[in-house]
């Protein structure tokens, strides 16, 4: 159990004996983990192994079974979506879910319009327009190009995951996190996104990454945490959970990498 | 057996496909790599003739109008006109991206539900072969589809197209969302069903790596357009798809 | 007095649970609510009466035409209106509604009004169970309430056919690729829907008068069964009807009658509140999946 | 040659996304227009018909507004087939303090309307979580049971209704109270779905995870909606009500419930000038029918059908996409 960063004080996010069953299956069964503020931490492991599960528990999509989930240190289960929020939790969606009908930039205007972000800009909205205009240059939308005028439905993969993450970054979370980015892009598409996350890390923020592209994800993660049928079943700094022998059975396959 | 000709499709005013042309030979692996929105799920409905039904229907919803010109020739008929079903009959079908299963149903209706157009023993006889190539849905056979894991879905996707009895395979980004070893998973199977029957496969992916190997002939799709050919391994060899496609 | 109302809240639920088949059968697999059913209902009830009276044909034969003639009106629905406006929910119920309406209020304007439309029931007689009389009639609608359930669980796991309409309610574009014809199929499952609102009408209909208002009535009956237990969900028509029916026989019974119809009403509106989408739906749980 | 018909939005139109952009009078015509003719129509035209087209235009304008409220409430994803639930809350609700305690129209009908209001929003509360269909049924099935109830416990006058109440001082004053409410209701709905709050109800009605997702309460904007909804619907039920003089069951009854519901469809949803249209179609042609006698509800079915499978998308849908649309043929090489 090495790699563990010794803190005194109390982790961003505590996920207590975490257990979720879906109609006689258990999709996620006595998860525990740790996560410090800053950190990055990368979730991996096969389809259907309970990550996503994960993610709908800790934003309160879906209520657990039994278990504890505490953020900065007040516990947050069972929590309405909205509430979490409010406490500086975003996410992305691994299947995109922006407002087909609405052009790009006004897709921002939703979460722009949240609580959170007017206590947080100290009671004034301002011009929400160019904010997410603003928001939108961020993760990679050309700056006045047509774009993102666009309606989101007519608007490429590579840009709804954009789209999706710059959504989250709109609330000014505190913990983000990313369901799947990766996922469904090109290469040269995820290069371009990688440095943005590594830019919010910079600035503070803790991540939280779900992703089967690992080559990317290990040139960013702090830690990683690896899942199977609903279990952690390894975790640490990626180059030691990749050579636990577990691991490579669940996730790679035969052959590795 | 396929040719496509001058294929070109508008959804409403943007152009989807542009003067796209391919050819697959009897018996190849065939695959179509482009990057998202390149048109590749646009070239898989078009040639198993959903487009054709979704023209229908955004027409009598009074939306984007869908319009094909070109011609797809399979084994020297036209058949740019002809419906779904007719095509099925023929031995076109489709697997379309995203795990198409149907939810509510067990593995093995799924499998029945399938084999619509085909003989009761024509099905049973498929289904076993089915579960020989996916062994891993052998105990799932009861499990409501809905209910299992991504990998599982797309094992049974895969394994639903073949119970229709193809002769002409197509697979809409199979790899999509799975893990590496689900991915290997299911290349070998591709391999192996190559291998056994003889079966004609039109790949469409957005990975290389996984794909190129094993593919007779790809074609690389950019915005709609062609824009390289070749043989699976003069693909890999060309610097422009390495530095594509491979990140190198 | 509670062997009676049990029994009658039987005979209560198998009528009701008859009503909603039909319209079940056509949401459950093309996602088309008919609003024209209780129409359908009506056409096929008057239609045996004038087969009968002004044709003279045989009971038996009068009511078998009734019932293939409402089959093809399904079709002929689903071909002149509903393909048109497939997928757009609110105009499918508005044409189907409007339809209904023209085609029960046609009636009203041919003078089908008036206590002399009655259709002569099928076994006269009656026996008891302890000290309840029942009729031959009304136990015979139990029973075909329950075989028809019978079949059509038999006919939508085990046939072709019925595997295509599951198929076909589940995912459309799916079933296209497996070369299932969606708009066929759609059509088949709102002919059967008629059907089955005819062979609902010829039995159920001896037991009273055939009326215009009677439509809307079985209309309302139809959507409270199908909505409690479950859109497209075969067990939860049953137990829907159930619930419904019993509690309407009870209150008739033990309360006043004038109250029947409120009862029922909340019950409903309790089964909605406690359960969102219906008692029998498996759509939240995959949803919660997702 | 190949050919394909192109549609191109009007330049003016894509200009006018910006306000600034407009340079001329023809283009600020463009924008006005559409806005001048339901006020020009209402306020200057009706007062010139005949009595009896001044009633159908009453009737015409309680039916508009209900459907309007209808598609408030649709604009959040609340399907509602229980409209007569408002009307005969607000109708009963002005009705009684008008019998009861003899206050004048007035004073009823404001109390009615936010009264109604909160009534109504407070009843559906519970439900409000329901989706799509199943809160359809919920609302269709309560006002018959508040309607049974009614009748089984014979308050507020039983099957009777109270009878005798105060109308209105004659029939213009009618007219154009319930005129202004109208065109009240349509710009005052579409100024709020075109503002930043309009996008997060949207956003509801598309993708309510991702509304979740982004910090919003969402049933809090429901209960937002359906207050604004139920208010407009009660305020067509009190006007009803002194315009009858009468207060009962009728109101509870299912063409308040329906009638909106079509002139939705048929002129159109989300767009609130969509069901106000299809209202000034519908309640007219169903008086028009009356020519016929006992036929009138078969041709009145039939002509629904026919609005409905001749443009599935709605009158104004279609009408606004050729204002703001070309189409041409263009060559493709």
């Amino acid at each position: 159990m090495g790699g563990y960063i010794m803190t005194e004080q109390v982790p961003l996010l505590r996920v207590k004996n975490l257990t979720k069953i879906f109609g006689g299956v258990t999709a996620v069964s006595n998860m525990d983990f740790d996560l410090p503020e800053g950190n990055l931490l990368g979730v991996i492991g096969p389809n259907g192994s309970g990550k996503t599960t994960l993610v709908n528990l800790i934003t309160g999509f879906v209520k657990p079974t039994a278990g504890r989930i505490e953020f900065r240190g007040k516990e947050i289960t069972g929590w309405p979506p909205y509430k979490v929020v409010g406490e500086g939790i975003s996410r992305t969606f691994q299947m995109v879910r922006p407002f087909y009908q609405l052009p790009a930039f006004k897709n921002l205007i939703v979460p722009l319009y949240s609580p959170r972000v007017k206590k947080l800009a100290g009671g004034k909205y301002g011009n929400r327009d160019a904010v997410a205009l603003d928001l939108l240059e961020e993760v990679g939308f050309e700056r006045d190009a047509y774009v993102s005028y666009k309606k989101a439905g007519a608007l490429p993969q590579g840009y709804l995951k954009r789209l999706e993450l710059a959504k989250s970054m709109a609330l000014r979370p505190d913990l983000i996190i990313l369901d799947e980015l990766f996922s469904g892009l090109s290469l040269a598409e995820v290069a371009s996104i990688v440095p943005i996350i590594e830019k919010l890390k910079t600035k503070g923020k803790t991540i939280i990454m779900i992703e089967h592209r690992l080559k990317e994800l290990f040139r960013i993660a702090d830690r990683v945490m690896v899942l199977n049928y609903g279990r952690k079943i390894a975790e640490g700094r990626a180059a030691e959970v990749m050579e636990s022998p577990d691991v490579k059975e669940a996730y790679l396959g035969s052959e590795g990498e | 057996m396929l040719e496509v000709q001058n294929l070109m499709v508008f959804f409403e005013n943007a152009l989807a496909l542009n003067d796209f042309g391919m050819e697959v030979r009897e018996g190849q692996v065939v695959g179509v790599i482009g990057s998202n929105s390149a048109g590749k799920t646009t070239l898989m409905n078009t040639l198993s003739g959903l487009i054709i039904d979704m023209r229908i229907k955004e027409k009598r919803r009074g939306g984007e109008r869908i319009t094909v010109y070109g011609k797809v020739l399979f084994k020297g008929e036209d058949i740019t006109k002809t419906r779904p079903s007719e095509r099925v009959k023929k031995g076109i079908v489709l697997c379309r991206e995203r795990h198409p299963i149907f939810p509510e149903s067990d593995v093995s209706q799924n499998l029945q539900m399938a084999g619509y157009l085909r003989k009761r023993s024509e099905i049973r006889e498929t289904v076993k072969e089915v579960f020989d190539l996916f062994p891993a849905l052998i105990p799932l056979k009861s499990r409501k589809a809905g209910f299992m894991s991504g990998g599982e879905q797309q094992m049974l996707a895969v394994g639903m197209a073949l119970v229709a009895r193809p002769q002409l395979l197509l697979l809409d980004e199979p790899l999509l969302g799975l893990s590496p070893m689900m991915q290997h998973l299911l290349v070998d199977a591709i391999k192996g069903l190559k291998a056994k029957s003889g079966i004609t496969v039109v790949i469409s992916e957005q990975f290389a790596r996984p794909v190129l190997p094993m593919i007779d002939f790809g074609y690389i799709i950019e915005n709609g357009m062609l824009t390289l050919t070749g043989t699976g391994s003069e693909l890999m060899d060309n610097p422009e798809v390495k530095a594509a496609y491979f990140g190198i | 007095m509670l062997l009676g109302t049990l029994i009658y809240g039987f005979v209560n639920s198998a009528i009701l649970a008859l009503l909603a088949m039909g319209f079940n059968l056509t949401f459950g697999i093309s996602g088309v609510a008919n609003f024209a059913y209780g129409a359908v209902y009506i056409f096929s009830g008057f239609s045996v009466w004038i087969f009968l009276n002004t044709f003279g044909i045989p009971y038996l034969s009068a009511v078998l035409i009734a019932i293939v003639l409402s089959g093809l009106m399904g079709l002929a629905i689903y071909y002149g209106v509903i393909l048109r406006i497939k997928g757009m929910p609110l105009s499918e119920v508005m044409a189907t509604f409007g339809l209904g309406l023209a085609i029960m209020e046609l009636f009203r304007y041919f003078d089908f009004v008036g206590f002399r439309y009655t259709l002569p029931i099928f076994f006269d007689g009656s026996f008891s169970v302890g000290e309840v009389y029942i009729d031959y009639q009304r136990m015979m609608i139990g029973l075909i309430a329950v075989a028809l359930t019978v079949c059509l669980y038999l006919f939508t796991n085990h046939t072709r056919t019925g595997l295509a309409f599951r198929a076909i309610a589940q995912d459309e574009r799916t079933a296209l690729t497996f070369g299932i014809d969606a708009d066929l199929v759609g059509a088949l499952s709102m002919a059967l829907g008629c059907a089955l609102a005819a062979i609902a009408a010829v039995v159920i209909l001896p037991l009273g008068t055939i009326a215009v208002e009677g439509g809307y009535e079985v209309l309302i009956n139809a959507l409270a069964v199908c909505i409690v237990g479950g859109l497209g969900s075969t067990v939860g028509i049953l137990v829907a009807s159930v619930l419904i029916g019993f509690s309407q026989t009870f209150t008739a019974n033990y309360l006043e009658p004038h109250w029947m119809m409120l009862v029922s009403l909340i019950a409903i509106a309790i089964v909605l509140v406690v359960k969102p989408s219906g008692l029998f739906s498996h759509q939240k749980e995959l949803e919660e999946r997702i | 040659m190949k050919r394909r018909k192109e549609r191109i939005d009007r330049g003016v139109k894509a200009r006018s996304a910006d306000i600034f952009a407009l340079t001329s009078y023809r283009e600020m015509l463009y924008l006005l227009i559409p806005g001048a003719i339901p006020v020009v129509g209402l306020l200057c035209f009706t007062p010139i018909l005949s009595d009896y087209w001044r009633e159908v235009m009453i009737s015409t304008a309680v039916y508009a507004l209900l459907a309007m409220s209808w598609d408030m409430l649709m604009c959040a994803g609340l399907l509602s087939l229980g409209q007569s639930l408002f009307f005969g809350i607000g109708s009963y609700l002005a009705g009684s303090l008008n019998y009861y305690a003899g206050l004048p129209p007035i004073l009823t009908m404001p109390i009615a309307t936010i009264g109604g209001g909160v009534l109504c929003t407070v009843l559906l509360l519970p439900v409000l979580r329901l989706r799509g269909v199943y809160f359809a049924m919920v609302t269709l099935v309560l006002p018959l049971m508040l309607s049974r109830l009614v009748e089984a416990t014979r308050i507020l006058g039983g099957t009777e209704g109270l009878t005798g109440l105060t109308p209105f001082p004659n029939q213009l004053t009618a007219l154009f109270v319930i005129q202004l409410a109208l065109l009240a209701v349509l710009f005052g709905f579409r100024r709020i779905m075109g503002s930043d709050y309009g996008l997060v109800i949207k956003g509801i009605s598309d993708n309510d995870r991702s509304v979740m997702s982004a910090g919003l309460n969402i049933y809090w904007y429901k209960t937002q909606v359906l207050f604004l909804g139920a208010c407009v619907g009660c305020f067509a039920g009190a006007f009803g009500t002194h315009m009858d003089m009468f207060a009962g069951m009728p109101g509870f009854a299912l063409d308040y419930s329906l009638m909106p519901v079509a002139s939705a469809v048929v002129g159109g949803t989300g767009t609130f000038a969509g069901p106000l249209i299809g209202a000034f179609i519908l309640v007219p042609l169903s008086e028009m029918l009356r020519a016929l006698g006992a036929l009138r509800i078969v041709f009145y079915g039939l002509f629904l059908v026919i609005f409905v499978v001749g443009l599935p998308e709605g009158i104004f849908a279609y009408v606004q996409r050729k204002y703001q649309q070309r189409e041409r043929w263009v060559d493709i090489s």
